[in-house]
C-alpha cells in the first residue's frame, strides 16, 4: 500500500459514482425516473405510501458502486421478503383488517360487479400475448388490471420477478390515477338518466354475518383456487381480526406497525430492483400501455355488468357502481360518488360502491390465483 | 421475448376461463353470503336468544342501515365528508353505521 | 399444453381442493375442529388472542394444495420463529413488560405457593410415562400443567415438536378454562372458614426493589437452571424495561407492537403444524386428558400448600391464593378473588393473589428448565 | 410410542427432583427479595438520601399499599370493578397503588 | 441412565453456571461490568435506550451454559441484523424521521463544523496505529470520535468485529457524557466575550427546500463516497419522510415501532458479544482512552473551527455551537446551549448548535463510508 | 496486535485525505443546500404561483424563524423550556416554528 493525499483523492474520484455514471448513462435516466416518481408520490400524491418508499429505493439502488444490492447488502436482506412473497401476505393481513365487508354482505349481488371489472385482466393478457410476452409474464402484466397492488407484485414475483418492479410501479401509478382514468369512460358508457339513479338503502349486516363471512370465504375460495391461499387466507385473517371483537390489538398491529414495517420493505425491495439493464427496455413501455389498457377494460367490464344489473333490476341499480369492481379501494369507490352527485347532487353512492369495491380485491385475488395455477411452476 | 409459446386459441381459451372462473368463484361468494344471512335469520328466530340478538342490532330502529342519501344544503360535499368523519370520530360508531339525513350550513 | 374451456374447468376442479377432501375425508374432521376453535376463541373468549390465530393457521394448514406450508410457502417462513423458539422469547419479553411484580415482593412467602402449583407437571409427567409416552414427549406435556403457553411452546418445540400443536392448543384452551377447572377443587379442598379469611394489606414497595428484582432473579436463576435463560432472561429483561422508568419507549413497543406481531406469526405457526396425520390420533386425546390432569393437579398442589401456609402462619394466609400460582395470569388470580368473595363479600384477595400468580410464571419456566437439562439433545 | 425407555423408579426420582428444583430455585428466589429489601433498608437508613426515599414513597400515609378490601355497598362486584378501572385508568395511578375503603352505590 | 435424587441434584449443581463461574472467574467480573452499565444506564441515564439492552445482554450472555450464543440460540438469531448490518440502517431511518434539518439548511455554512468536528476520529486513528492496532481496527475504534452510535456499530461491524461490544459501549457512553466532557474544553478554548456572543435569528426553511434537501444529499453523498449508502441513504429516507407529509403513517412507524424494536436487537446483540474472553483485555482500556481521546479531539475541532468562523464573519457566530458539531444529538447542542446561557442569561444557542449537531450525524457517516473504502473488504 | 502494517507517513495520508474528504462532502452538501434555496427562490418569483407559496409560508410574519433569543424574567431556564415544550404540544406547532419573546412568572 502507498498512499499520497493526491493518489488517494484521485482513487476515491475514480472509485466514486461520479465515474462510473460516466460508464453507463442510462443510470442518470433511472435517477430522474426516480425523482419523477418522488415528484408523483409526493407532490402529486400518487399512492404515495408506496410511490414513495419505491422510488428512494429506485434512487438508491441506481446510485453506482454501493454494494447495497449484492450479497452481505442490506436490500439484498429487505428483498427476502418480495423474492418469497412474505411481504404481499402481510400487506393483505393489514388490509383486510382495515376492510368493511359489510356493504357488500347487505347487498351481495354486487360482488358480481367486483367479477366483471376484473375483465381487463383477461383482455390485457391476450394483448400482451399478441405483443410476444412468454404466457406467464403475460399473466403477470395483464394483473396490473386487477387494480391491486400487493396481488400485483406477488403475482409477479412468482411469474414475472424481472419485470416486477415496472409492474408493481405501473399498478400503483394508475391506482393513483383512477379518478383521471374513468371519469371519462363511465360518462361515454352510462347515460344521464342511468346516473342519476338513486339508491335504496342497505341492510343492516350483523356481527355475526361479518365474523362468519371471512371464515366461509376462506374455506370456499382456497378449496376452488388453493393457490389464492397466501392473498384470501391472509385478508380473511385480516377481516377477521377486525369484525371478531375479541383481538382488538391484534387488529390495530396488523393495520399500523405491521403493515407500516413490511409497506417500507416492501417498497424499497421493488424500487432496488429497477435498474437501467432492465428498466429502460421497449418491454417496460409496453407494459404501461398494456397496464392502462387493462384498467380502462377492467372499468369497461364493470360499468357494461353495471347496466346489465340496471336492466335486470328495473332500473334500481346506478351502473356508475360498476366502475369501483375493479378494486383501488376506496380511490374507485369515491370516483363512483363523485360522478353520481354530478348527475343528480343529492345521489350519495358510496357506501353502493363499496360493496363492489371490496369485492373487486376478491376478484382480482381470485384471477391472480387462477394464473398461478396455468402458468406456476 | 422469444416466440410465442401459446396459440391464439389456446390463450383465447385460458382468458375466457379464467373470467368465467373469476365469475363462478365469486359467484359462490354471493350464494354463500345469502346462506350465511338465511341460516342466521332462521336460528336467529328459531332459538329466540334475544340477549345476544340484540346487541347485534343496537337499535330496532329501521333507518340504521348503509348508505343511503344525504341532503346537501349550502354545504360543500368535502364539508360534509369532514362533517360526517368527525362525528364518527367523536361517536366511535363507524361511518358505515351512521346515517345523516341532512347536512346544513348554519 | 392443449385447452379447451372444458378441459381447464375439468383440470381446476380435478386441482381443487374440493378433490382432495375426497381423498382424505379426515381433513374435514380438521377443518370442522379449526372453526370449533374459531367458536371457543371467539364466542367463548377462550384465549382469544392465541387462540384466534391458532385455528385460523389451523384452517388454512389443512385446506388441501394450497403449498403454504411446502418449502418457499408463507407458513414455512413465519414457523421459522417457531422451530428456533424465537416467539416464545420475544413473548416473554412482553409479558415481562406487563407483569408488576410488587405483589410478590411485597409478600416473598407467596413464590413458594407459585412452586406448590407446580405439581401437576411432576405428576402429569408420570402419568404421561406411564401411559407410553417417551421421556421428552412426557415431559413436553406433562409442562401444559404449567398453565404457561410460550413456556409449552418453547420446551415441545425443543422436546416433542410433532406434538407441538396439541399441547399448545391444550395449554392455551385450559388456561382460558381456569373459571370452570378450579373453582370446584377450590371448594373440596378449602374449608368455608379458611376461604373466609382476609389478608392483610401488602406493604409498600420501592420502585429500587422493583429494578433490582429482574436483574438479581436472572443472575441467581439463569446461573443455576442455565436452560431458562431464553425465558427468564426475556421475562425479566421486559420487567426491567418496565421498572426501570427510563426506556418507556421500549417498554410500550415490547408490550405492544413487537407481542401482537409475534403473537399472530406464533399463532399461525402453531395452528399451521395441525395436520390431520399427526392431530387425528389417540395421542392427541391423551394429550388432552393429561393436560387436563395436569392443571387440575397443579391447582391442588398450590392449594394444599395454601393450607399449610394458612396453618403456619395462624391462620393470616387464604388457603385460595394457592390456586392461583399455576400461573395463567391473571385469569388464576381472578379465580381466587372470585371465590373469596363468594365466601365473605368484603373479601378481596386479588393483589394477595397475584404474588403466587406471577411466581407461577417463573415456576413453570424453572420447570422447563429442568425438563430440558434432563432431556434436550 | 415404542417401548418405557425411562424405569419407574428413575422416572419417580426425575418427577421428584424436578418438584425440589422448582421449590429449590424459588425459595432462593425468596431470599433474594428479602436480602434485597434488607439491604434497600439499611443503605436507605444510612445514607439518609432523603429526597431519592421520597420519590420510592409518595406518600407516608400508610395507607398505601397494596390490596386489601373494598366494602361493596350496593354495587355489584363488576360494578366496583369498572370503577376501580376507571378511576385507575384516569388517575393515571396503577390500580395496584389505589386504594378503595368502600364503593357505595347512589 | 441411572437417577437417585442425590445424583440429580449433583448433577444439576455440576452443571450449573455456579460451577462454571469457578472455573473461568474473569465471568464475574464481566457480571460486574453488566451490573455497572445498568447502573449507570438507570440511575445515571446514560442513553439508556441503548445501554440497558447491551448491559443485560452482556448480563445474560456471561451466564455460564445457557447456549444462548450458540448455534440454535436466540442470540445467535437476534446477533443476524448485527452482523449483516441491517440494525444501524433500520435505527438511521428512524433517526432520519426524528431529524428537522432545518436548522442546517437555515443557516448552512454551519454544515462546515460537521466537518471539522470529526477531527477526532482521524487523529485517534493515528493514535490507535501508535499503539499498534491494525488498520481497520484503528479505524473502527477512531470512529467512536463521530459521537454516532449506529455509524460506530455498523463500521465495527464490517471492520472490526472482534471489537465491536466495547467500541459500541464506549461510544454510547461517551454520548451520554457529552455534559461532562465537553464544558471544561469549551471554557479553555474560547473567551468569555466569544462565549457571550448572541447570534442572529436563522431565517425560516420552506418545505420544499426540506424535501428536496434528504434527495440531493443522498443522490451527491452517495456518489461521492459511495460506501454511505446505508447509512446516508435511510438516514435521508427517514427524513424524507417525516418532510414530504404525505406518509406520516410510514415516517410515525420509522421512529417509533420500527425503531424501538430495532433498538431492543441492537443492544442486546452488542451485549451478547462482550464475553471475557475479548472484553477483559488490555485493548478494552485502550479502546475506551482512544474513545475519550477522540471525542475530546472532536470536540477542540469544532470548537477552534467554529473560533475561525466567528473571525471571519466578524463576530457573528457564538464558537460555543462548533462543539455540537461532533453530532450526539440532541446532547451536545443542549451543552452549547447550557454553556451559551452561562455566560450571557439571555443567549439561546440551542436552534443554532442544531444546525453542526445534525451535519455531525451526515459528517461522521462520511468518515465511515472513508474508512470502508479504506479498509473496507 | 502484531506489526504496523501501515507507515507513518502513510498513516498520516489516510487520516489528512480522510479529514478532507469528509469536508469536501460537506462542502459539496453546503453548496447544495443553497443552490436549492436559489432555484427554489427564483422559481417561486417566476412561476408565482402564490397559493402553493403560501402553505410553506405559514404567515407573513418575518418574526417566524429558527432561534432567536428569549427574555426570561423571574423564570428558571428549565420551567421556561417546559413553558415552550407544552405550548408546542398542545398547538401542534413543533417548537422550531415558535418563537417566545419573553417568559415572565406571574
Ligand atoms: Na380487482
Ligand atoms: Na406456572
Ligand atoms: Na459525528
Amino acid at each position: 500500500m502507498q498512499f499520497s493525499i493526491i493518489t488517494v483523492i484521485e482513487k476515491i474520484l475514480l472509485e466514486s459514482g461520479f465515474a462510473a455514471l460516466g460508464k453507463d448513462p442510462r443510470t442518470i435516466i433511472m435517477l430522474i425516473i426516480a425523482c419523477g416518481l418522488l415528484y408523483l408520490g409526493i407532490v402529486k400524491k400518487f399512492e404515495p405510501l408506496l410511490l414513495v418508499p419505491i422510488a428512494f429505493g429506485m434512487l438508491m439502488a441506481n446510485l453506482p458502486l454501493t454494494g447495497i444490492l449484492d450479497e452481505g447488502g442490506l436490500f439484498k436482506y429487505i428483498y427476502f421478503g418480495v423474492e418469497h412473497a412474505i411481504y404481499p401476505s402481510l400487506i393483505f393481513l393489514g388490509i383486510g383488517a382495515m376492510t368493511d365487508f359489510g356493504p357488500l354482505i347487505a347487498r351481495p349481488s354486487s360482488i358480481l360487479l367486483g367479477a366483471a371489472a376484473q375483465f381487463g385482466i383477461f383482455t390485457a393478457f391476450l394483448l400482451a400475448l399478441a405483443l410476444g410476452f412468454d404466457g406467464p409474464i403475460a399473466a403477470a402484466i395483464a394483473l396490473i388490471g386487477g387494480a391491486d397492488g400487493p396481488t400485483s407484485i406477488l403475482a409477479a414475483s412468482r411469474l414475472a420477478p424481472k419485470y416486477l418492479p415496472p409492474i408493481a410501479i405501473a399498478a400503483y401509478s394508475y391506482m393513483a390515477l383512477i379518478p383521471m382514468i374513468q371519469p371519462p369512460i363511465m360518462r361515454i358508457l352510462t347515460t344521464e338518466k342511468e346516473r342519476k339513479i338513486k339508491m335504496v338503502q342497505l341492510r343492516e349486516v350483523s356481527k355475526k354475518e361479518k365474523i362468519i363471512f371471512p371464515i366461509a370465504v376462506t374455506i370456499f375460495v382456497v378449496l376452488l383456487i388453493p393457490e389464492t391461499a397466501p392473498l384470501i387466507g391472509m385478508l380473511m385473517l385480516g377481516n377477521l381480526f377486525r369484525e371478531c371483537g375479541v383481538v382488538d390489538r391484534l387488529s390495530d398491529t396488523a393495520q399500523n406497525a405491521l403493515i407500516n414495517i413490511v409497506t417500507i420493505f416492501l417498497g424499497l425491495s421493488v424500487g432496488c430492483k429497477a435498474l437501467a439493464s432492465t428498466f429502460i427496455t421497449l418491454q417496460t413501455i409496453e407494459i404501461i400501455i398494456l397496464g392502462l389498457a387493462a384498467f380502462m377494460l377492467s372499468t369497461v367490464g364493470g360499468l357494461v355488468f353495471g347496466k346489465i344489473m340496471c336492466k335486470l333490476s328495473g332500473g334500481k341499480i346506478n351502473p356508475l357502481i360498476g366502475s369501483a369492481g375493479v378494486s383501488a379501494v376506496p380511490m374507485a369507490a369515491r370516483v363512483s360518488q363523485t360522478e353520481g352527485q354530478k348527475a343528480n347532487p343529492a345521489n350519495f353512492l358510496l357506501m353502493h360502491a363499496m360493496g363492489p369495491n371490496v369485492a373487486g380485491v376478491i376478484g382480482s385475488a381470485v384471477a391472480a390465483g387462477f394464473m398461478l395455477k396455468v402458468f406456476g411452476a | 421475448m422469444g416466440f410465442m409459446r401459446i396459440s391464439a386459441f389456446d390463450a383465447f381459451i385460458i382468458a375466457l376461463s379464467g373470467f368465467a372462473v373469476v365469475f363462478a368463484v365469486l359467484a359462490i361468494i354471493y350464494i354463500i353470503i345469502i346462506l350465511i344471512s338465511k341460516i342466521l335469520a332462521a336460528s336467529g328466530n328459531k332459538t329466540g336468544d334475544k340477549q345476544e340478538f340484540k346487541t347485534d342490532k343496537p337499535s330496532e330502529n329501521k333507518d340504521i342501515s348503509y348508505g343511503g342519501e344525504v341532503a346537501l344544503i349550502g354545504v360543500d360535499e368535502k364539508t360534509a365528508a369532514c362533517i360526517m368523519a368527525i362525528v364518527s370520530h367523536e361517536t366511535g360508531i363507524p361511518l358505515s353505521e351512521l346515517v345523516f339525513k341532512k347536512i346544513k350550513a348554519i
